[in-house]
């Protein structure tokens, strides 16, 4: 936990600076001549559908270590990545809503992608309402962290989406070999690239800080049953 | 072990006359004749499955009569269960307990329900009494069989009931709960309360002033002191 | 006096619930999977999506407020805890009316999110006609759920309890379904019929929630 | 000797159950009510209701599923009567298998009574596909139950258990849901698409049942 | 109240070394050492939440010993829970039983799962010998607390462990009920089972020839046959 108390300021300070560097080129960018000014929106909506699906990737891969190795710090990381993942999955599923409105004529249609992306943030609030409802929070966290480990199948279908089926959503459009839909553009690609790492950092950031709050109310309840039962 | 003197009282505060029980064709009691006075004590004493529980909640107005009289202080508990409710307290084989509130908000419940004014400070004050003052904070199901004990038991300490009914009180309690519990229910007698109590422990009850009944074969009888050894 | 305790019943209830913030958000993400099932299950186009909002909107009530029932009486359960309530002087009418009250709150509270979240999914255009609807939602979810509140209680302690709890619901609420339905598609249509259906609904919740009470001072008797 | 354990398992809550008859024609009814709910909230015409078939069948399944979960660890909860469960020597998966199967038989059975209610009840002319839409369903239920199962081993003793047993099980279930109704669906088309969806069902199957006793057994452990 | 000869078993039935136990993070047992011989009875005394039953749910494998070592009958059951719950038998608190099968449904479903092979007129004989032959069709929810124990105790004269752990055994039975389970603990001991049971009950314990232990703020002290009234 040492090591998150370190790198908290350096990341806090380096997202700023990525950040706004990022949104100083987007408002630099000329507009893309199909999309008029909505495809701002881009910005925002394409690094956090990525964060999203990776804090869940995260949540996984924490809830396994937890199971595995009884780690206390894993469980720990996988909450706190829970909230974050829920807070990006919500404004993915924000950001995407409005600039649907104008591009689709709606705000939402029941496509593949959109549909799981909701399943995702239904299970996000599914691992965050499990965790308190059972009253022993080491049950809590061990079913929680199984449910995260089942819960991951919806990534490949979010992901494999477009692919799979034939969707209303953009098919990805920054891997290589892909011909279909829109391309983005050399002068679009580049704010996009450097909002997509500022994302990753914030993502670490609010991580670490998640995780710094969670372990100290930990810390707080320890302390106050060891209140509790002193002198005995 | 002191024997209580044959009273009579003008006025008892339980006078139950042929009172009787059946489950479905089972008849447990039949032709039940009790009369409790202000300041005593009755024991129940019978093998297991005599029907002392059930006489229990009868008396309590859980089970409702269906034949017979039971007169609660002067009132016709058949016609007016509700106002009987209010002068008896109930602690059987069940702790009626909350397992997600903790002691205080279990006690504050309770007195909220039978609008007993009192403060967090008093009802604190009866927690510590009844030796959970560690355990203030904690969610009752969290407790062990002898402290959930205790704690239905403190509810003695804030209804003042004329009538106290207690289903095997001593079981669960360590020595010293018992010493408390039997101080209590001194202080209880004396002050004019009446009590009737099921149990098979006549060493506990032997520090209570206390007349002595046996339950057999769905029939109430006086027994002696002497034979409680044999009867319970 | 009375109602302070139908307070207290129904603040150990809700209040202890949403204090510890679960109960309410997860009863509305319910309700959204619920939505994802419909969708899933029946794929509606646009035109079809608008002539089945209002079967759309009561199932999902009604499967809400099912859930939710096992809920109702689940604190009591542990320990001999409604035997103790049931000591307490208090008429059996105000313990019932805590219990209903609790459910009730809940109930309407995700009914007023699930609305909007509806309307955009399903991408029906009615939000003119919302506050209409709303009350017509809670004008059912009255009886509703008194006469849920009071199966619960009917059903407490009994063998496989969700389904029988599911199998007496389901039928008695069916004509209070109807009317609801038909008094949502009515206000969505320029010239639908409205007013017979509210006054059916309204005969329900008085004859339910008159009865339920006595009912219930019935059933916790032993 | 594993396997007579499970079947003693199952034996307890099926057997059990079915020789009070309580629940097996409670589970029927409670299906039979959903499809009048269906029937009250949408009021197919004959040609939708061949459309919506497949999404009626596979709604009415997961629904009875979901309020049967509850039951499935009911009987463990009095007592500490599944402690008890616990500390026999049998392996933790076979405690599983065994309330797993349990719970298999009674849905199966449920389906296989439904199916021909529902053909009669929306009055579709489907009989010549019954086997194979039967076939598609028990495979989906294979894992529909392993899962519900896990689950309901899962929230054991939680707050608002059914609210939080229902939050979870319907997002879960959602891509098999999918699976299912488009497989129904390309049976009752002439030239439906068939078997990829079977194959997504059955993979489906085969994580949830692999991965379903190992988790109870971290679940259990205390 | 036959003291104990201070035995030197080569091959003890339960070694128990420097157990513990926490509760979240409360330390409820710790540095726990107890060695049990074959005919052994050893009694754990202490005030409630002292840790009585938590040591017991240890020592039945249905807490898992996170530190120290436990051999049962010279298994190692941390490495195999499996074998060591063949060879033991946990009577506590609660009674184990399905309220909606009859004793003989109860006992059915008991032996099979254990496999220990025995016919329906064994187990009415032993329902019998528990005194429930009255109540043999009757649903169990329908029992009285003492009957219910009888019935959960009745398991005792099916299985033969080599470890018996009681947890109160003798709360809710009557003096005849007392008699019996004495009578067949005896029998057991006799026959070279080894017995730990919680209690807080000398007076009965007293029948049996037994070694008593003190458990308080989370340590297990060997006391003296004279020290026993206080301890509990
Ligand atoms: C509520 C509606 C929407 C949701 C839930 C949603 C969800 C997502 C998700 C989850 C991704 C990341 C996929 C991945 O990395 O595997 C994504 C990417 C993307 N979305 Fe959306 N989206 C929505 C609406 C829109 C709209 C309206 C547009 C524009 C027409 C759009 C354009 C894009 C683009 C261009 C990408 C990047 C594609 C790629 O590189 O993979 N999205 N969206
Ligand atoms: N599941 C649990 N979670 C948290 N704390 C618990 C749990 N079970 C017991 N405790 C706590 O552990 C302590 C010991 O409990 P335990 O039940 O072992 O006591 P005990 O010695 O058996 O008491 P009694 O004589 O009252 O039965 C108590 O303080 C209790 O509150
Ligand atoms: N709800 C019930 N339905 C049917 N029979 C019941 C019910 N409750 C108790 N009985 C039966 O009534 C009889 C008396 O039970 P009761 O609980 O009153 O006995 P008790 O004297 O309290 O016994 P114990 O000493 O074991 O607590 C028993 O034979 C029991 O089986
Ligand atoms: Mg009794
Ligand atoms: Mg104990």
């Amino acid at each position: 936990m040492n090591i998150l108390k370190k790198i908290q300021l350096p990341t806090g300070i380096l997202t700023w600076i990525t950040l706004i560097a990022g949104v100083w080129l987007v408002f630099n960018v000329p507009d893309d001549f199909q999309q008029g000014g909505a495809v701002k929106i881009l910005y925002i909506h394409v690094p956090s559908a990525k964060m999203a699906l990776l804090s869940y990737l995260v949540v996984t891969v924490a809830s396994i270590l937890h199971l595995w190795k009884r780690s206390e710090t894993a469980d720990i990381l996988a909450e706190a990545a829970t909230s974050v993942g829920a807070a990006f999955t919500a404004m993915t599923l924000a950001s995407g809503s409005i600039w649907g409105k104008p591009m689709w004529g709606t705000w939402w249609a029941w496509d593949a992608r959109l549909t799981s992306m909701l399943v995702l943030l239904i299970l996000f609030k599914g691992l965050m309402v499990l965790r308190h409802s059972l009253d022993d929070p080491v049950k809590g966290a061990r079913a929680t962290a199984i449910l995260a480990i089942i819960g991951a199948v919806d990534l490949p279908i979010i992901h494999y989406s477009v692919v799979w089926w034939r969707t209303l959503h953009q098919p990805p459009s920054l891997s290589a070999g892909s011909n279909a839909g829109i391309h983005i553009a050399g002068p679009l690609l580049t704010p996009l690239l450097i909002l997509t790492v500022a994302f990753m950092l914030l993502t670490l950031y609010m991580t670490t800080v998640k995780a710094r709050q969670i372990e100290a109310r930990r810390r707080l309840d320890a302390l106050e049953t060891a209140r509790m039962h002193a002198d005995e | 072990m002191t024997p209580h003197p044959p009273s009579s009282d003008p006025s008892p505060v339980v006078v139950l006359e042929n009172a009787q029980h059946r489950y479905g064709r089972h008849q447990v009691l039949q032709g039940i004749d009790l009369t409790v006075s202000p300041g005593e004590c009755a024991v129940l004493y019978g093998a297991n499955g005599s029907g002392k529980s059930t006489l229990l909640a009868l008396l309590s107005t859980r089970y409702t009569l269906r034949e017979g009289r039971y007169l609660l202080d002067g009132i016709d508990v058949r016609q007016e269960p509700h106002e009987a409710r209010a002068r008896l307290l109930f602690i059987g084989h069940h702790t009626h307990l909350y397992g997600h509130l903790t002691p205080l908000e279990n006690l504050q419940f309770f007195t909220s329900l039978r609008t007993i004014p009192t403060t967090d400070q008093q009802l604190r004050h009866v927690i510590n009494t009844v030796g959970l003052n560690k355990a203030v904070d904690k969610p009752v199901q969290w407790f062990s069989a002898g402290m959930r004990k205790r704690l239905a038991l403190a509810r003695l300490l804030l209804a003042h009931p004329k009538l106290l009914l207690l289903d095997e009180p001593y079981s669960a309690l360590d020595t010293q709960g018992v010493g408390w519990l039997n101080a209590m229910l001194t202080t209880f007698l004396h002050n004019g309360g009446s009590l009737i109590m099921a149990s098979h422990d006549p060493e506990r009850v032997a520090a209570l002033p206390h007349r002595p009944w046996q339950l057999a074969r769905g029939r109430l009888h006086p027994i002696s002191n002497a034979q409680e050894s044999e009867a319970c | 006096m009375l109602i302070q305790a139908i307070y207290r019943i129904a603040w150990k209830d809700v209040v202890g619930d949403l204090r510890r913030r679960a109960t309410l958000s997860s009863m509305l993400f319910f309700a959204i999977s619920v939505l994802v099932v419909f969708q899933a299950a029946f794929e509606p186009d646009r035109q079809e999506a608008l002539r089945l909002l209002p079967g759309l909107l009561w199932a999902t009530t009604l499967f809400t407020t099912l859930v939710g029932l096992g809920r109702v009486f689940q604190a009591e359960e542990e320990d001999g805890a409604f035997e103790g309530l049931l000591l307490a002087s208090v008429p059996r009418g105000v313990i019932f009316f805590g219990k209903w009250l609790g459910n009730l709150l809940l109930t309407l509270l995700v009914e007023l999110l699930i609305l909007p979240l509806i309307l955009v999914l399903f991408n029906v255009d009615a939000w003119k006609h919302v506050p209409a609807i709303l009350a017509i939602l809670a004008l059912g979810t009255l009886g509703l759920t008194g006469l849920g509140t009071l199966l619960a209680a009917m059903t407490r302690g009994a063998r496989s309890r969700e389904t029988l709890l599911a199998l007496l619901l389901l039928p008695l609420t069916a004509p209070m379904l109807i009317a609801g339905v038909q008094a949502i598609a009515g206000i969505l249509q320029a010239d639908g019929i409205v007013a017979p259906w509210i006054k059916l609904l309204t005969i329900f919740d008085l004859v339910y929630l008159a009865l339920a009470p006595w009912a219930f001072g019935w059933l916790v008797e032993e």
